[in-house]
């Protein structure tokens, strides 16, 4: 029973750390209609800006959060202006082609500047403490990251159903054209969009980064159980997301527990199984 | 009528003899550019095999994803089913004979082919992509898993191909093996131009546009989408199995994702829905990563991403879609 | 009445709602019928049930006789029951040739042939351009549909419908969205089509439907509430109801 | 013109005459990619060589030209090694991270007359697949074999060994449980999980459940390695007393800085580390630091590079430049030498590098950084995996 337990935290911890990473994804594929294999990039970006600022410049965890998930946006805004812009509305190949392109060049850049070596961001005391839920203990940062994601996924959905912005975005992702007959700067709406979705995807990467370490080959390493968890989901779904992570987490967690050695089998006969129930992903929409 | 019948069976025969002379043209550039690379590089015979033996993989992706509009990041699957067979069938059973090897290969692609297409058929878009980004990890595991037979990740090695027609043997220099990729691509070039023309080929090209419409006209979707795949494995297959007997060692790479994606990213540079931008996307993506690569070994991703950007910026159609689609544009303004 | 076309009791709920509800159809070869019905009247959803789209809640589909209510759209079609659309769905990279020879072929069962063109196939070129010629296409055979002009793509939907050689032919507001100029040439169209073919016409157009059908059916709210010459629908009081209450309706909201 | 003539007058006259070549070696590696690191210390190892004894042999001068496979891509490995060889005409392979492409290219060497020189993939078998193989590295049963006996002689009786499922992490576990069962301990349980694990914590459980006293692990040096040791700490394994052994691709230096206090005490075993106290380490260290730029990236490909690049410069000296496979590997069959390793001898039979493998601990220096501390030696070391494989 205490084994059942254990397992439980264990899979939940891991799928918030898939849903904290991969939901901004979830927003440029399902509300923007872009298929951002660049997406990890961004998040390396986030990893290695904190890394930066709190192991060189020694500055404060949260500090460090903040300054990664705006450089990245800052960052970012000249590649939406310049790249992005221009596959809006493509078809879906060519975006694969543009953002593949991206996360090469930052994965060359960031070997260029940062070298090949593992980059940690250092977390304060209070996160680095193992915490005793009685029956075993699991580190603080667990928690924090089972709170981040939580955290997340109330403001996302906040901000998409509840704020007139939301509103906007969802009119000019169901019918562009009328959204902007009806004085909706579309443009704008895509910019904030994307500025929001490289800022998760900043957040993810530095807060996910115990799990997952900051490297120049993270953008492409983890691309994969991105696409995957988000698809699952129903790209552009939040409680989507939430679930097919959580899911996917329980199932890869349990798996590995109870068979190691097949491992990836349990985990990739999962989702197809899922898709083959759901061919439209656990949240998807009849389009 | 009888008039309108006589000068249609003439234009009929006109056709003909115009799609004959297309695809004799098309054959002899693709033999020019194989002897000129032949004249041009002949200490890099491997290199050249190598992207033959890709092109293949390159030309059977086109089939499903620009003939049929099915997305697939897992075709690697049926290029590494053709390799492995091809290559168990040498090392574990002793089938050397090279001919016999490519039809194994074939074989085992159309099986992987029929395999994946009815699981990731089931779904459209993103779904579809992680269906077959699902078969691709499960069969590198399970080719990992059965090391006994495949050599797991030392890579399955051990296969010693006898000549070809029992003149030609192998050589160091890698001249049978390009030779043999080429008249390989060829023939599958020829084959395919037929398929995709025919009325087969066609009712593919409507499934890709409105698979609705297709239904509303009797024909069986999946069905027919199933049929292509499994051509497009035999096509991979034969890919494989090349590959499996030029460099006599079959790797777990040949089942991954990294090719998979790559042979993607390839036909999508190229341009979509054609054979040659297949065999274009094919040859420049893998020639520039020669060279750039080896002029800095260290950093040349970054320039092949630029590549990438670059096209997608400047040819949004992929080089040959958007170079076909130049020509027709000056053609049109002429005319 | 020998029927070819056999619908009968056909009832679809959508969570509780019948949609269509207890409607029962019959046509003869050769018949000329035309459905009308206000907006939101269910023809949308009859077509799909009779296509095989959607499956029914109770009640019957026969073809010739062959109850085809479990059957799929496709062998549907095959079985000689084929439509065409409200809003010209074509393949926009193919040619009217490519369309009608693909239609052809399918009906013939040869889409399967991996090894010739379909310009090597004498008859079916010959068939396609008797058609393309009989709808007055035929110099557009060899442009890509994204080319050419909106009337013509809805002349060759007739014509892809016509190339399945159908036993029941339902047109879908055939005349939809083309200009003026060009509704006569579909409207000979559908004068000429095959005398013994039974066909079904879903239009808002009332004088195209006085000129074509020589039956009408009036759907409202999933429930046929005429069915019966063309003269008497206009002087049949439900029918001035349904349609006079939704013009009311909609003049409140214009 | 005339330079032209001259040029070529000049080359006929040198024809024949012994005269100064250049000799190129072709090194396949990682050099991109998600094991670049790898590939990078590769390079520093060969320029390292370079700097300390010169770019000459005799009258020859020497080129090395790269060639990347960022990952095992045994195909991709055989038509660069061919490329190398025919096309650039080089006298000597080298490098090779993976076994698969070393695999690959062996076939290539007797037919081309070219000697294999491997820097770093670790499977016993790779030296049997041709007689020009020589290996400079180490192999992965060499390294994890004296581990078995640290754990037995500690006290430990009951292992739970747990290993990347591929082939070098197979080698581990079938060396860790001869070694060990051969001393008198118990594999209480084998686990092989997948390559590509994100969270460790259900192996984590596994081995809390197996009721071990130790673990004995193996995975690919990388960001893998970290998830691990991080996720041994925080299930409570390292203060529930569990003991921890590994070879050392474990706790390779470039990651050390990462992993910090994480890996603090943990023991491994292997060739080299960079804190190896010698003379010959130390010119070693700063002449690789420097080519590598940051030195905290060095790590142990570098090593075998370098002595790799030893064996090749004894070859060419030996052959005197002139392209013999057979007498340039005859000439390095049993040669001894200091290596920053420690001494080091090929052997003559398997053509494999017999060396020291040290036990370490993971320490704090004074200035804050971590480093693997040798505490124990094990003298002239073999290779047991080929006699394993017999």
């Amino acid at each position: 029973m205490q084994t059942v337990f254990s397992i439980g935290v264990d899979a939940l911890a891991y799928g918030m750390v898939l849903f904290v990473i991969s939901i901004g994804l979830s927003v440029t594929m399902g509300l923007m209609r872009v298929v951002n294999l660049a997406h990890g990039a961004f998040a390396m970006i986030g990893g290695y800006i904190a890394s930066y600022a709190a192991r060189d410049l020694g500055l404060a965890y949260a500090f460090a959060v903040l300054l990664a998930v705006f450089g990245t946006i800052l960052i970012a805004i000249p590649v939406e202006r310049l790249l992005y812009r221009r596959i809006y509305g493509q078809p879906e190949l060519t975006q694969v082609l543009m953002t593949i392109g991206i996360t090469f060049c930052v994965i060359g850049i960031a070997n260029y500047v940062f070298g090949p070596t593992l980059k940690t961001i250092p977390t304060p005391e209070s996160l680095r403490a193992p915490v005793s839920l009685g029956f075993r203990t699991v580190s603080a940062h667990r928690l924090f990251v089972i709170a981040c994601g939580a955290a997340v996924a109330l403001g996302l959905w906040y901000f998409i159903e509840r704020t007139a912005f939301g509103v906007k975005l969802r009119a000019s992702v169901d019918n562009a054209a009328m959204a902007a007959a009806l004085g909706v700067k579309t443009e704008v709406v895509y910019a904030v969009s994307f500025a929001v979705a490289v800022g998760l995807a900043a957040f993810g990467g530095v807060v996910g980064a115990e799990l997952l370490p900051i490297e120049p080959y993270y953008a492409l390493r983890y691309m994969v159980t991105f696409l995957v968890v988000v698809s699952v989901g129903g790209a552009g779904s939040i409680p989507g997301a939430l679930a097919a992570c959580l899911l996917l987490g329980a199932i890869d967690t349990t798996g590995r527990y109870l068979m190691p050695e097949f491992g990836e089998f349990f985990f990739y006969l999962a989702v197809i199984a899922i898709v083959w129930i759901f061919p439209r992903g656990l949240a998807g929409r009849a389009k | 009528m009888a008039l309108t019948m006589n000068t249609e069976t003439l234009s009929t025969a006109r056709d003909r003899r115009a799609r004959l002379t297309r695809d004799a043209v098309g054959v002899l550039v693709i033999l020019a550019v194989a002897v000129l690379g032949y004249l041009l590089f002949p200490n890099n015979l491997a290199l050249l095999t190598r992207i033959t033996a890709i092109a293949l993989l390159v030309l059977s992706l086109d089939l499903v994803t620009g003939y049929c509009g099915v997305a697939t990041l897992g075709h690697a699957a049926l290029f590494g089913a053709g390799a492995y067979g091809a290559g168990i069938a040498a090392a574990h059973f002793g089938i050397t004979d090279p001919i016999a090897m490519l039809a194994v290969g074939v074989v085992a692609g159309a099986l992987a082919g029929l395999v994946s297409g009815a699981v990731v058929l089931r779904a459209h878009g993103l779904p579809q992509l992680v269906l077959s980004i699902a078969i691709i990890h499960l069969a590198h595991e399970a080719a990992n898993k059965a090391s006994g037979w495949t050599g797991g990740s030392d890579g399955l090695a051990g296969i010693m191909p006898d000549a070809v027609f029992g003149l030609y043997p192998f050589d160091l220099w890698g001249r049978t093996a390009y030779v043999f990729g080429i008249v390989l691509l060829i023939a599958a070039f020829v084959i395919l131009r037929q398929i995709v023309r025919s009325p087969f080929g066609m009712l593919c090209r409507g499934i890709k546009q409105d698979p609705l419409r297709v239904r509303a006209m009797g024909a069986s979707v999946h069905g027919t989408l199933i049929r292509m795949y499994a051509i497009s494995g035999a096509v991979a297959g034969a890919g494989g199995a090349l590959n499996a007997l030029s460099t006599q060692v079959v790797g777990l790479d040949s089942l991954s994702f990294t090719l998979s994606a790559e042979a993607l990213v390839m036909l999508v540079l190229g341009g979509t829905g054609s054979l040659y931008g297949a065999l274009i996307g094919t040859l420049s993506f893998l020639w520039f990563e020669d060279v750039v690569s080896a002029a800095n070994p260290f950093h040349w991703l970054t320039i092949v991403g630029a590549l990438l950007i670059a096209v997608v910026l400047f040819a949004p159609k992929g080089l040959y879609g958007s170079l076909a689609a130049l020509l027709e544009r000056r053609g049109r303004t002429d005319r | 009445m020998n029927a070819i076309f056999d619908v009968r009791n056909l009832k679809r709920t959508f969570g509780g709602l019948a949609v269509t509800n207890d409607v029962s159809l019959s046509m003869a070869p050769g018949d000329r019928v035309a459905l009308i019905g206000p907006n939101g009247a269910g023809k949308t959803t009859f077509v799909n049930l009779v296509t095989g789209n959607l499956l029914p809640n109770s009640g019957s589909v026969a073809l010739g006789g062959e109850d085809v209510t479990r059957l799929g759209p496709t062998e549907r079609v095959r079985r000689g029951l084929v439509r065409s659309f409200q809003v010209t769905r074509l393949f926009s990279e193919m040619t009217p040739e490519e369309h009608v020879a693909l239609a052809i072929l399918q009906r013939e069962g040869r889409t399967g042939r991996m090894f010739a063109s379909h310009r090597a196939m004498p008859d079916v070129m010959d068939e396609v351009h008797a058609l393309l010629a009989r709808l007055g296409i035929a110099h557009l055979a060899r442009h890509r549909v994204s080319e050419i002009a909106y009337g013509q793509q809805r002349l060759l939907e007739l014509a892809l419908a016509l190339a399945l050689k159908p036993r029941v032919l339902l047109l879908d507001e055939p005349a939809a969205g083309v200009p003026q100029s060009d509704t006569a040439r579909i409207e000979q169209a559908i004068a000429d089509l095959p005398a013994d073919l039974a066909v079904l016409m879903i239009e808002h157009d009332m004088d195209l439907v006085f000129r074509f059908a020589r039956r009408v059916v009036v759907l409202a709210a999933g429930e046929i509430i005429f069915d019966g010459s063309p003269d008497a629908v206009t002087k049949d009081a439900r029918v001035r109801q349904a349609y006079l209450g939704s013009y009311a309706y909609a003049r409140s909201v214009a | 013109m005339k330079h032209v003539a001259i040029a070529a007058l000049a080359a006929v006259l040198m024809g024949g005459v012994a005269h100064a070549d250049t000799i190129k070696v072709g090194v396949v590696g990682p050099f991109s990619g998600p094991f670049a690191l790898q590939g990078k210390n590769f390079k520093a190892g060969i320029d390292a060589y370079m700097a300390l004894n010169g770019n000459t042999v005799g009258d020859d001068t020497i080129e090395v030209i790269y060639r990347d496979i960022p990952s095992a891509d045994p195909a991709q490995s055989k038509a660069l090694s061919q490329e190398l060889v025919v096309k650039e005409g080089v006298q000597y392979l080298a490098g090779f991270y993976f076994t698969p492409d070393a695999m690959a290219a062996t076939p290539l060497l007797e037919q081309a007359n070219v000697p294999m020189v491997v820097m770093n993939a670790a499977t016993s078998a790779i030296v049997t697949k041709s007689p020009y193989v020589v290996r400079t590295s180490f192999t992965t049963w060499q390294t994890s074999t004296p581990i078995a006996k640290v754990a037995f002689d500690g006290g430990t009786r009951k292992v739970i060994s747990v290993v990347s499922d591929y082939g070098p992490g197979v080698d581990a576990e079938a060396a860790f449980k001869a070694g060990f069962e051969a001393a008198g301990g118990e594999i209480v349980e084998a686990i092989r999980m997948p390559l590509q694990t994100n969270d460790f914590s259900p192996i984590m459980q596994r081995i809390k459940d197996s009721g071990a006293e130790g673990v004995f692990a193996f995975l690919p040096s990388g960001p893998t390695t970290l998830g691990f040791v991080k996720a041994f700490n925080e299930n409570g394994l390292k203060a529930g007393g569990v003991k921890f052994f590994a070879p050392g691709d474990l706790t390779q230096e470039s990651d050390l800085p990462a992993l910090g206090e994480a890996a603090l005490g943990l023991t491994t075993t292997f060739h080299y580390a960079v804190s190896h106290d010698s003379a010959e380490n130390k010119s070693f260290v700063e002449a690789a630091g420097k080519a590598i730029g940051d030195p905290a990236e060095l790590s142990f490909p570098a090593v075998g590079a370098y002595d790799g690049m030893h064996v090749i410069y004894k070859m060419i000296e030996a052959t005197g430049g002139e392209p013999d496979a057979a007498k340039a590997v005859e000439a390095v069959k049993g040669l001894s030498w200091e290596s920053p390793r420690g001494p080091v001898t090929i052997d003559a039979e398997s053509r494999h590098i017999t060396q020291n493998i040290y036990l370490r601990e993971v320490a704090k220096a004074d200035d804050g950084t971590y480093y693997n501390k040798e505490v124990q030696t094990f003298e002239k070391q073999g290779d047991p995996g080929l006699a394993a494989a017999k």
